[in-house]
């Protein structure tokens, strides 16, 4: 299987280790990713804000690039990356004379054809062949942490609940792990604030990290670089406000699952993360026995 | 046939403004087979009407075309004038001069030309016409209500004080349905057994009704008047003349961990038991999937304890036939489980209960006798969350619709809750309040001011448990969409009414349609609110639409008048538009070639079998044959017939053909 | 070709059937029909390659159903044509007795409607290259040329209802072709009534036609009507999904529906 | 028909419709006294399931340029299905007279219901200036004028 691939700017900087698992997962899944040519920004969290034409014209841009390499699909690991674009996607569909407008703006034809998808909707695809995959079963208890923009808002993403999302669980159950029921599932992390604003993340995503450790995960897994980078960068200005020190690391999806099928730790970039992965001993293994409830 | 007399009419202004009425009638005596033409300001008026009579007698005509307004308007009128005059009433046939062309087109030559071409259609047709005699047919005096809740009693007990014969079918082991597992009913707050039990009595004595419990429509077949059902009356496993209803044998049976049906899983139940106390009738029932003697084969306790020998474990379900005349569906509704509830754990947290379930907690008859407690652990509240709208509404995750009951009965349970334990807080999220009704505003009013019930309009994104409480995320939005957190003891989902188990399989035996949702629908939302388009069928509660008690009982009377009046006929008269096979001289027989592909075309399955036979009875040819009380004469089959011998009477092969060479 | 000839004589000679309808060699090279009543009859029978023409539109004969049991030999568009019309309730299931021929020689009695189900469901699809390739041919020319194309052969029609009589599915006792009250097509050799009769046909054959091209052989002046037929077909094929000739079952499907069939081309 | 000073083609539209449905609709478009063109001439029939294809044909054999056959909704048919098997015959009937050549422009299937009196309206003038733009239907009336072979 060949798959297009949208990585952004995060997986080529801060977040290194979120493009090296995806990359190893999917070579351990047969599935070739495609890069775009000539990608560029997906207008990140400020070109919407300056300027809606800017905005569509990027992401759209990207697509058409897509569509130009012969490509069906892109997988975008970014949560925002993949919002922005579905965005694009979504606001043109219906919409053939501003898909011309747009078009002549970035100069390149665009029809729509490109379906953007999540990690998660990738890898869900995959569930079967990933528990058949399983050499180093996840016996943890994890805290499956979804953010904002992979689930929302529903109608963008067309992909799982965005209440109560199960893909991820889905996913991690698949390989052993035992996703805990928790508060968090969707809370903010504080997003961008992570810059401007520490203070609003470490209060937010402290909350987070907070539940995830008083139900007792051994880690957090995500599929966003922001939602990692706010729970693990900001990790000390988050034990400050919780005046506790919490060593629970934040994994990818991506990691989680190639952990699962045995690959190098070094190969899923884990030993790129500031709050050091840790993981316990698995917990054993639970047989329940049928028991026969005869008592005549 | 070639006397016909064309008769066109001005209607005042309407047609004669645009089409030249004279010259319409000037032209159509120049047509082959017209003896008559004129033309008259007002044909439907008793002077115009006379005029036809008249003519018919002076020129003894065979066939007459009114050229006037539409047939959906006058047909009847025309066709009535022309049988007074001793003509067939369907060798009368109109052509529509008004909406279908003075109304539609400006004054002018070609205006009067299209009059003329649908005057010539109609008198190529006319001249086709065969005398028709309306189909009559009889009725049987009985009805047949399916669903024994309160929709089902009031019908039942309607017909049959009218002096009809009913049969009531009700699937479940008592008759009492949804109404009997309420507590109070709002606006009064009555208790809600208390005035249904003396109903279902009544049905259980009253000489014209026929009670089978346990029991379900297998298969309808026939027609308005005419209706053949079969019933399958399920194996109680008791024999129900010997039974006395002593309830010996409840108290024996070993299996006892069966979730309880009437009281939404709460409590349980034995295999062998009766729904509720105060069950019509009052006989138990073995759950065949549940009891030792038929899992184990080795249990007879119950058989040991029955004092009249009643228990019968060789009883086998029984298929009954019965004739009816009418029928009434009242199947009702169900709610959405808990479990459809994502944000609210997927139904995984014991004290996220439904409405209903809280309705048992609050009954007196219920599994705590009337006391508010929760499920995990049988406390008893302080602090009870009420979100209303649990997938009303809500098209990404529940219905569309309004489930229209949710909003009165969460203001009651809020009420309940607060009249039952005084030191408790009742908080109730909601979209907007739907208290439309006599009494009802009123009724919710009174929880808010006077029982201090809060109201909090926004949704609410989430339920999760921390410490032992459930805690109730949300918004006010009446604050600016302010975030609010409600540790809960228990919450309430008012969920969703849906279509009942079973209704589509129903509604497909019935033949009756479903909306989109599967709620069974209406032949017109105005005018014909409980009828079905099958004739004879006719709607009565919840299984059309969410609805709550008052409507619904209304509803039910509206049906039962329906029937009653249907019944009280001594036959139906039906428009003989039918199909027919052909016949034709042996060898032939028929043009029909016996393939039968016509079968499944047919939307009335009015298609069934004849078989030629010889003089010593030997099956010469099997062709097919259309019941005329079954067919409503589409023509389906007429046009899927290859040897054209299957006609339609009034829009036969040669008269539609007539008309396209009068073009 | 002796194990046939020795089974069809078996079967005379037991009883089991009182007609064997087959092949036997005619002249200029081709197969024609053959049926063999008695022993000696049998010696004619023959099966080769030759034998394409679809034998099961005698049995809806009255004369041949006077005779008694039915045996036929039967290549695959007569085993679906069998079937059709036993699901078109014209022969009786399990009334006829097929015997097919394995290229080896070797005779296979299909006894029962599921027996030929099962036959006819392991052998390839009916058109054959030549013909396929004249579809594709057609279908690649504008409409007009399409129109004009049919214009001419159909014009050479001469309403001989020679394609009609070989036909096993147009088994009706009266025609639409023969209907005069109301006279829907003009009886004589007409234009306008060539391109309704041959357009009639294909509808009536829609969901019905086994592909055998019978008809298309059948015409003296070579018009290649069985590709209306099959056009027909496919289309149901296509559209929806049922095949003629696959099950004794009868499965029309121009008498049923699905609310959501294609909607797209009305307005 | 009257002798007209021909200046423009004035084609001939031959409509099927059902009782129920786009006959009552149309009856709405008249006491709406919303206007159309009246080049089209109705056939009553109770039900598009009525609608044997070769009413269609003999239509165009009369000389017909223009073919509407409309009935009810889908889900709304007085009969329940009548218009769904129309709908399955239509599907292959159009399929196969496009492989004979004929011209599709020609025929119109629409769902017109009791209360789409607009609709029927829009759907008359759309046909009859389709029909008109096409001009007479040549090609069936080659055959017409062919006779007996």
């Amino acid at each position: 299987m060949r798959i297009g691939y949208y990585p952004g700017c995060s997986l080529k900087s801060s977040a290194r280790e979120y493009e090296e698992s995806v990359r190893a997962l999917c070579a351990a899944l047969d599935l070739e990713l495609v890069e775009i040519p000539d990608w560029n920004c997906c207008g990140a969290s400020s070109a919407h804000v300056m300027s809606a034409d800017l905005a569509l014209g990027l992401r759209t841009r990207n697509l058409a690039q897509a569509e130009a390499a012969g490509l069906d699909e892109v997988l975008t690991p970014c949560a925002a990356c993949f919002s922005h674009l579905a965005e694009a996607r979504m606001e043109l569909a219906d919409n053939p004379n501003k898909r011309q407008e747009v078009a002549d703006f970035i100069g390149l034809p665009y029809s729509g054809r490109v379906r953007v998808l999540n990690v998660l909707a990738v890898l869900d695809r995959y569930r079967d062949r990933i528990a058949a995959k399983v050499k180093n079963p996840f016996r943890y208890k994890v805290a499956c942490y979804y953010g904002c923009l992979l689930v929302r808002p529903p109608e963008v993403v067309q992909f799982d609940r965005p209440e109560n999302p199960q893909s991820m669980d889905r996913l991690l159950e698949a390989v052993g792990a035992k996703p805990i029921p928790w508060a968090c599932k969707t809370e903010c992390c504080g997003a961008s604030f992570s810059v401007t604003r520490t203070d609003v993340v470490a209060n937010l995503s402290g909350r987070i990290v907070a539940d995830a450790v008083k139900r007792n995960a051994a880690a957090i897994v995500v599929a966003c670089p922001m939602c990692q980078s706010n729970l693990d960068l900001r990790r000390p200005e988050i034990n400050q406000q919780l005046e506790q020190e919490h060593g629970i690391p934040v994994l990818y999806i991506t990691q989680a699952l190639g952990l699962a099928l045995g690959i190098d730790p070094q190969q899923l970039g884990l030993q790129r993360h500031l709050v050091p992965v840790e993981l316990p001993e698995p917990e054993p293994e639970v047989v329940t026995a049928d028991d026969d409830d005869d008592d005549d | 046939m070639s006397r016909v007399g064309v008769f066109v009419c001005h209607c005042g202004e309407n047609i004669g403004s645009t089409v030249d009425c004279p010259e319409v009638a000037e032209r159509c005596k120049q047509m082959p087979g017209v003896v008559h033409a004129e033309d008259y300001k007002y044909l439907c008026s008793n002077p115009g009407q006379n005029k036809i009579k008249q003519a018919i007698k002076d020129h003894q005509l065979e066939g007459v075309v009114v050229a006037a307004c539409s047939p959906r308007m006058h047909e009847p009128t025309f066709r009535r004038a022309v049988t007074d005059a001793g003509m067939n009433a369907y060798l009368c046939e109109v052509a529509n001069l008004r909406e279908h062309c003075s109304w539609v087109h400006e004054e002018a030559d070609s205006t009067t030309e299209k009059a003329v071409d649908l005057v010539r259609l109609q008198l190529e047709k006319v001249k086709r016409n065969k005398p028709l005699q309306p189909i009559e047919v009889p009725i049987t005096k009985t009805a047949l209500v399916i669903g024994g809740g309160v929709a089902g009693i009031q019908a039942a007990l309607d017909i049959a004080d009218s002096g009809h014969k009913v049969i009531l079918v009700e699937r479940s082991p008592a008759l009492g349905g949804h109404m009997a597992q309420l507590s109070e009913t709002f606006p009064t707050l009555d208790c809600s057994q208390c005035i249904l039990t003396p109903r279902m009595v009544d049905v259980s004595r009253h000489p014209n009704i026929t009670l089978m419990t346990y029991s379900e429509v297998e298969h309808l077949d026939g027609f308005i008047g005419n209706f053949k059902a079969t019933i399958r009356k399920r194996a109680r496993k008791i024999d129900e003349e010997l039974c006395t209803g002593c309830g010996e044998c409840l108290q024996k049976c070993p299996s006892k961990d069966i979730s309880d049906g009437f009281n939404e899983g709460l409590t349980t139940r034995r295999a062998i038991y009766v729904p509720f106390t105060q069950a019509v009738p009052n006989i138990p029932v073995i759950d065949v999937e549940n009891c030792r003697h038929y899992q184990k084969k080795k249990c007879d306790r119950c058989v040991k304890a029955c004092p009249t020998k009643a228990i019968s474990f060789n009883q086998q379900d029984e298929l009954i036939h019965v004739d009816v005349g009418a029928i009434v569906v009242a199947t009702g509704y169900k709610v959405m489980s808990t479990e459809k509830f994502p944000e609210y754990g997927y139904g995984t947290y014991p004290d996220v209960i439904t409405g209903l379930q809280f309705e048992r907690y609050a009954s007196a008859s219920g599994p705590t006798q009337g006391v508010i407690k929760r499920p995990s652990d049988g406390k008893e509240p302080e602090t009870v969350v009420f979100i209303a709208c649990s997938g009303s509404r809500d098209a990404a995750k529940g219905v569309k619709y309004c489930s229209k009951i949710c909003c009165m009965y969460t203001a009651k349970h809020a009420m309940l809750l607060k009249h039952k334990n005084h030191n408790s807080k009742a908080y109730v999220f909601y979209m907007d309040i739907r208290a439309a009704g006599k009494n009802y505003d009123e009724f919710v009013r009174r929880a808010i001011e006077e029982d201090g019930v809060k109201y909090i309009r926004g949704r609410v994104s989430r339920v999760y448990e921390e410490d032992g409480k459930l805690v109730v995320k949300g918004a006010d939005t009446l604050l600016g969409g302010r975030p609010v957190e409600i540790k809960a003891d228990l919450v309430v989902l008012a969920t969703a009414s849906l279509p009942n188990d079973g209704q589509s399989e129903l509604a497909r035996k019935l033949h009756v349609g479903c909306d989109e949702y599967g709620f069974l629908a209406e032949a017109h939302p105005k005018l014909k609110p409980v009828e079905t388009n099958t004739a004879g069928i006719y709607l009565a509660g919840a299984c059309q639409s969410p609805r709550d008690i008052p409507e619904t009982v209304a509803q039910a009377s509206a049906a039962a008048a329906k029937v009653a009046a249907l019944l009280s006929r001594s036959h139906l008269t039906r428009e003989p538009i039918v199909a027919e096979v052909n016949r034709r001289p042996a060898p032939l027989h028929s043009d029909c070639t016996g393939c039968f592909l016509c079968e499944s075309a047919c939307p009335y399955r009015a298609i069934g079998q004849e078989e030629i036979l010889d003089r010593d009875g030997i099956v010469i040819k099997t062709i097919a044959k259309i019941n005329p009380g079954l067919c409503q004469g589409c023509g389906t089959c007429v046009a899927t017939c290859r040897t054209k011998a299957i006609d339609l009477h009034g829009f036969s092969n040669e008269q539609i053909f007539a008309e396209i060479m009068s073009l | 070709m002796e194990v046939l000839r020795n089974k069809a004589q078996d079967l005379l000679a037991q009883g089991q059937a009182q007609i064997v309808i087959g092949y036997e060699a005619g002249t200029g090279g081709i197969r024609r029909p053959s049926f063999a009543r008695t022993a000696a009859d049998t010696a004619r029978l023959v099966w080769d390659a030759d034998c394409i023409s679809n034998l099961a539109g005698y049995l809806t004969r009255p004369e041949i159903k006077r005779m008694g049991k039915t045996a036929i030999v039967a290549n695959a568009s007569t085993l679906r044509a069998l079937l059709q019309l036993t699901a078109e309730r014209q022969l009786a299931e399990d009334a006829v007795l097929a015997l097919a021929v394995a290229e080896d020689g070797t005779v296979t009695e299909l006894a029962t409607a599921q027996a030929v189900t099962d036959h006819v469901a392991a052998l390839p699809d009916a058109l054959s290259a030549a013909d396929r390739e004249q579809m594709n041919l057609l279908a690649s020319m504008s409409r007009e040329e399409r129109w004009v194309y049919w214009e001419k052969e159909l014009q050479r029609c001469i309403k001989c209802y020679a394609c009609r009589s070989s036909c096993p599915m147009c088994y009706c006792g009266t025609c639409t072709m023969d209907c005069n009250k109301p006279q829907w097509v003009p009886v004589p050799s007409h234009a306008l009534g060539n391109l309704e009769y041959h357009t009639v046909r294909a509808m009536h054959l829609a969901g019905r036609c086994v592909e055998c091209g019978e008809c298309g052989r059948a015409c003296p002046v070579g018009i290649p009507i069985h590709l209306l037929t099959c056009f027909a077909e496919e289309s149901v094929h296509q559209q929806f999904g049922q095949k003629a000739g696959a099950s004794a079952k009868l499965d029309y499907a121009l008498g049923t529906f699905r609310p959501d069939d294609k909607e797209s081309f009305i307005r | 028909m009257a002798t007209k000073v021909a200046t423009q083609f004035e084609p001939k539209i031959t409509a099927f419709v059902c009782n129920w449905c786009t006959y009552a609709g149309a009856d709405l478009t008249g006491t709406s006294r919303t206007k159309y063109q009246s080049n089209v001439r109705v056939i009553r029939l109770p039900c598009t399931g009525r609608v044997d294809f070769m009413l269609i044909q003999k239509a165009f054999a009369r000389g017909s340029d223009g073919i509407i056959v409309s009935g009810c909704h889908p889900n709304d048919c007085h009969y329940t299905s009548g218009n769904y098997h129309a709908r399955r015959r239509w599907m292959v009937f159009t399929e196969l007279m496009n492989f004979i050549g004929a011209d599709m422009r020609r025929i119109t299937f629409s769902w017109v219901s009791a209360a789409e009196g607009a609709k029927w309206a829009a759907l008359v003038d759309e046909v009859t200036n389709t029909v008109r733009e096409l001009g007479p239907y040549t090609e069936y009336q080659r055959l017409i004028d062919a006779g007996v072979a």
